[in-house]
């Protein structure tokens, strides 16, 4: 492995794929005392070549590699796909099930931002008790999936053209008991948090990414509106029911890891609004479009944007005619966010005991980024 | 010959010798079954679920099953999840990092047999780099499953002979 | 009367009149006895191995399942019975059968012997504190205080050469985080101690004791009392403070490279500091083993008292550890130099001052 | 912020860079397509991040065309005002794909390019560290994402 040179005096500490806070990556810090001078990522230690699999497999077996892209966030990255196909295909998915969808999405989305506090209330040193509530209220939205799509986590439920299964009987009500449930627990964790001023002390000021900076460097989601800039797929290229529902994108301007940590909080807030009115008011109808498994799509390029869990995921699907697709270009966020980590130590004070704190405000999930 | 043969050949000749090996084992045994210390290290996208068995609601740690944060103090790797070409190799750097008595659990189909990545060209079966203890199926596979397959290798453990010919 | 004279004593006159045969080995192990139970006692039993070993035993199991409560779970459950009694046990069994890897290139004798001295140096500092008016182990007079200080002074060093001597990036960084986390925390304690010892008039932990016969020392230097409660944390590296030792930064800090028994020693010495520390804040602020006396037997309640007041007091500690995040080194360092040094020295002069009014 | 939709922007960069154009259209109001030749590839992405606004670069990536010979590199750029996309596309020989780095103009591209080479085989010169991205350093099975890749990847 051909690393750039090392200043003299300066430790370099291989924060390598076994690390408590590493997840399946390596970051190389450049460290002289406490604090870092310079951040490689060195990414690719789950690349599964996805990109190559599409190439081979049928439009609808070509979902299930997609799905296990970001497990934490599998509807937000199936949705990307699904939508890319039908408008290759110029399908039209009935009304119920894009609320389904929707609800899933949003369900999802939940997942991964707790999924996100957990580690960021670890990565501080909370000893485990935070990560370990996320893991219960976690629990909560597992059985709502497995109920409605019969898997816990990779259960490729959208397809081109609607939704597998429709909502078992009872199922709304069930879904407004979790969301009760879930707002109750989000009090508790703003009150452990967001409101601790050892937390507050660690998190406040630390890795500032001011809005120029962002934008220049790529940032997306939960990370560029962190820094004050509304950009949100939902809202500016509405797919499924997101354009019919209320909800707002939400914003914060101190640009630090506080500042994501509060998006994440209030996005849950928003995602649970969506629950709730999508629970109390879908409409009736047939959940499955004109469902054809060996489909030919069209020649051509289509660009589909949604806004996974951690930013704006983009799928450019060239097709040639045949069953399968011609090329999937897919454009992850956790990329784009990993070099706005790998340029923070240029932009402000970094400090050893602050790169779990900031990788983990960023939210990577590197299966993402590596495909 | 190996080092069990001769400590074995050394006692033969005294008088309850066999008695005092089934002591040991089952000491052995029975203190390595209930504190498995896995290695805190996800390969692969089964990692949700490793992070719900240690959760709070199928709580691995009543089996007495830690993760743990160094390799010196780990006795078992729970490969959880695909293992890509590049990861393989720190997998096989971590086997060789631990003290002895040491375990690999195969945790979901990928690391088994490559799963849903099965014409995948970065993708390797883990067993090719390292001797594998449990196969766990299921992709990922649910919480009980990977409970049970730890419970497994807890028998595998207790039955293990550490002391004396190994027959 | 020294108890050491004692032994020397029956040993000489026996050889002397040279019946020094082996029939009466068996009295002569009786009359050891007899005459020497009381120290005995005290090194296996109370301050000594016996209290040691099973408050560590007790604290990690107790630890593992009070905190898996917070966590909403239910923590070791299968292993021995019910409540997974025997789950230390297993672990530290397994640890010893497990294989000791000692790395070629690190420095193998420190590497060895330095968990050793980390559970045992602390120890010696235990043996000083007093249980009762007369059971006191190592009885130094007026000079168990900075004794005390002197060999808790070496105890940082321990770490610090294992940290070097492991030749691992992580343990190095591990090992002066923990030099500059001692050096910026226990010069606040000494402070707050000296303190403790104007007003008591005395550096004899036991007239410190009685000193507080009526009213605790806590009452009155209710700064110094904070500040030694916060030493507590820092010296025996409990959670906002256990900065060389986090593992999400530092994969184990200065204890990385350590594997088999070795690694249990340190496991088991961290549970020796923390009670070292927190029976001397109890002696130093809390009366010590004052207490109404139970049953007519002063000694015994004594005894009780103290260790009643020490196991609320770990309760209280160890369920902290799920309620602070961890602090980093600069807000570390500055806490240490800016606000606990100043308030100790504050202290100091308001004790100053009441000495010299003879309000206390 | 300015807000320039997506055809008043082909439009004024029709204007503009007459020359640089191969192809330029927008078929969707928040889509721009733009296919520029080799030479004017540099100057016409600095323009294109100073006078029309183009600050954020969202992707890159390439593909293969083995039929009629040539790779094509897009790379996928966002407006931040009016959050249209644009898709910067430049065509190269299939034999020897050469191309100047963009991380002159845009910094994060130097992920996707390395992801490119390593991918395709196209030279990035000017690239500030080019070192293996997602491929095990001591990878020789060639380039995975070409159409005519055979097979696993042989150590």
């Amino acid at each position: 492995m051909r690393e750039p040179m090392i200043e003299p005096d300066v430790m370099r500490i291989s924060w390598g794929p076994q690390h408590p806070m590493s997840g399946q990556t390596r970051v190389l810090l450049d460290v002289d005392g406490e604090k870092v001078h310079r951040i490689i990522a060195d990414l690719g230690f789950t690349h599964r070549g996805i990109e190559k699999i599409l190439e081979n497999r049928s439009f609808f077996s070509g979902i299930i590699p997609v799905d296990r892209m970001a497990m934490v966030d599998t509807a937000n990255m199936s949705i990307g796909y699904v939508t890319a196909i039908e408008k290759a295909a110029g399908l039209e998915v009935p009304e119920r099930a894009k609320w389904i969808r929707t609800l899933v999405c949003e369900m999802s989305r939940i997942n991964s931002h707790l999924y996100a506090f957990g580690l960021q209330a670890e990565s501080t040193g909370y000893f485990p008790a935070v990560f370990l509530w996320t893991t219960v209220d976690r629990e909560v939205l597992l059985d709502l999936f497995e109920e409605l799509t019969g898997a816990r986590w990779s259960f490729n439920h959208f397809f081109p053209g609607g939704v597998h299964h429709d909502l078992p009987d009872g199922f709304a009500d069930k879904v407004l008991k979790a969301v009760k449930y879930l707002r109750g627990r989000f009090k508790d964790y703003w009150d452990a948090m967001v409101e601790n001023p050892l937390f507050e002390n660690r998190c406040d000021g630390v890795a500032i990414l001011k809005p120029k900076d962002a934008l220049k460097l790529g940032a997306t989601g939960p990370v560029l509106r962190g820094s004050g800039i509304d950009i949100d797929m939902r809202r500016e290229e509405p797919y499924d029911a997101y354009g019919d529902l209320e909800w707002e994108v939400i914003t914060e301007d101190a640009c630090d890891v506080m500042a994501r940590t509060k998006v994440r909080y209030h996005e849950i807030g928003q995602a649970l609004n969506i629950m709730e009115q999508i629970a109390q008011s879908i409409p009736d109808g047939p959940v499955k479009g004109r469902v054809n498994a060996f489909m030919r799509v069209p020649e051509g390029e289509y660009i589909s944007r949604v806004e996974a869990g951690r930013g704006e995921l983009g799928f450019h699907l060239f097709t040639n005619g045949t069953g399968n697709p011609y090329r999937v270009k897919i454009n992850s966020p956790t990329l784009r966010n990993m070099y706005v980590f790998e340029r923070l130590a240029e932009l402000n004070e970094v400090f050893v005991a602050d790169i779990p704190v900031i990788i983990n405000s960023i939210d990577p999930w590197y299966l993402d980024s590596d495909r | 010959m190996t080092e069990e043969q001769t400590i074995k050949r050394a006692f033969d000749n005294i008088p309850g010798s066999g008695a005092a090996y089934n002591l040991i084992d089952f000491i052995a045994g029975w203190s390595r079954k209930y504190s498995i210390w896995p290695i805190h290290f996800v390969t692969g996208c089964c990692s949700p679920e490793f992070m719900q068995v240690s959760g709070s609601r199928f709580d691995m740690e009543r089996l007495g099953v830690l993760p743990f944060a160094s390799v010196r103090q780990c006795d078992c790797i729970m490969v959880v999840g695909v293992v890509s070409r590049k990861m393989a190799l720190r997998v096989k750097y971590l086997y060789d990092q631990m003290g002895d008595p040491k375990y690999v659990v195969s945790v979901g189909a990928c690391p088994t047999g490559k799963g849903p990545f099965h014409d995948s060209y970065a993708v390797v079966a883990v067993d090719d780099y390292v001797p594998v203890d449990i196969y766990i199926p299921g992709c990922p596979p649910r919480p009980e499953a990977i409970i049970h397959g730890m419970m497994l290798l807890q028998e595998k453990i207790k039955k293990e002979r550490r002391i004396g010919v190994k027959d | 009367m020294n108890s050491n004279s004692l032994i020397s004593g029956t040993l000489a006159n026996l050889v002397q009149a040279d019946q020094f045969s082996l029939m009466n080995i068996p009295s002569m192990v009786i009359e050891f006895l007899a005459l020497n139970s009381k120290p005995l006692l005290q090194v296996l039993l109370l301050p000594g191995l016996g209290f040691i070993l099973g408050f560590a035993i007790f604290a990690v199991w107790f630890e593992r399942k009070f905190l898996a409560r917070a966590m909403l779970r239910v923590g070791p459950y299968y292993c021995g019975g019910r409540a997974g009694v025997l789950q230390v046990f297993a672990d530290f069994l397994k640890l010893f059968m497990k294989e000791i890897i000692i790395p070629t290139a690190i420095d193998w004798p420190f590497f060895v012997a330095m968990p050793v001295f980390l559970s045992t140096i602390p120890s010696l500092a235990l043996l000083l504190i007093p249980f009762a008016s007369n059971w006191v182990l190592w009885d130094v007079g007026s000079l168990s205080l900075p004794m005390f200080f002197a060999i808790m002074g070496i105890a940082p060093l321990i770490p610090i050469f294992s940290g070097w001597a492991s030749n691992n990036k992580y343990s190095f960084i591990g090992a002066w985080r923990v030099a500059y986390m001692y050096i910026s925390g226990e010069i606040p304690l000494v402070i707050c101690a000296a303190g403790v010892a104007i007003m008591a008039g005395s550096m004899d932990l036991v007239k410190i004791v009685e000193a507080q016969q009526n009213m605790w020392f806590a009452v009155p230097q209710f700064i110094g009392f904070i500040l030694f409660f916060l030493g507590i944390f820092i010296e025996s590296e409990r959670t906002p403070f256990d900065i060389p030792v986090a593992e999400v930064e530092l994969v184990f800090g200065w204890r990385t490279e350590y594997s088999g028994i070795l690694f249990g020693f340190t496991m088991m010495a961290e549970y020796v500091l923390f009670q070292a520390w927190t029976l001397m804040f109890i002696t130093l602020y809390l009366g010590g083993f004052n207490g109404p006396v139970l049953m007519g037997m002063p000694t015994a309640s004594h005894i009780f008292w103290l260790l009643a007041k020490f196991f609320v007091l770990v309760v209280f500690i160890i369920l902290l550890r799920c309620v602070f995040p961890r602090l980093r080194m600069d807000q570390m360092i500055k806490l240490g130099w800016k606000y606990m040094t100043p308030l100790a020295l504050l202290n100091l002069f308001f004790v100053i001052v009441m000495k010299i009014l003879g309000v206390v | 912020m300015s807000k320039i939709s997506a055809a008043d922007f082909v439009k004024a960069f029709q204007k503009a860079h007459p020359e640089a154009v191969k192809s330029i259209e927008s078929t969707d109001p928040r889509r721009a397509d733009l296919v520029v030749n080799n030479e004017s590839f540099i100057d016409a992405a600095k323009s294109l991040r100073d006078n029309f606004g183009l600050l954020m670069p969202v992707s890159g990536g390439a593909i293969d065309y083995p039929d009629d010979n040539r790779i094509q590199m897009i790379y996928y750029l966002m407006h931040p005002g009016s959050r249209f996309m644009l898709t910067y596309r430049v065509d190269l020989n299939r034999d020897e794909p050469k191309l100047p780095s963009l991380t002159q103009v845009w910094d994060a591209m130097s992920f996707h390019e390395r992801e490119a080479h390593e991918m395709f085989g196209i030279e990035f010169d000017g690239h500030p560290n080019m070192i293996p991205f997602l491929l095990p350093p001591d990878w020789k099975g060639g380039h995975p994402l070409l159409k005519d890749f055979k097979g696993e990847g042989q150590q």
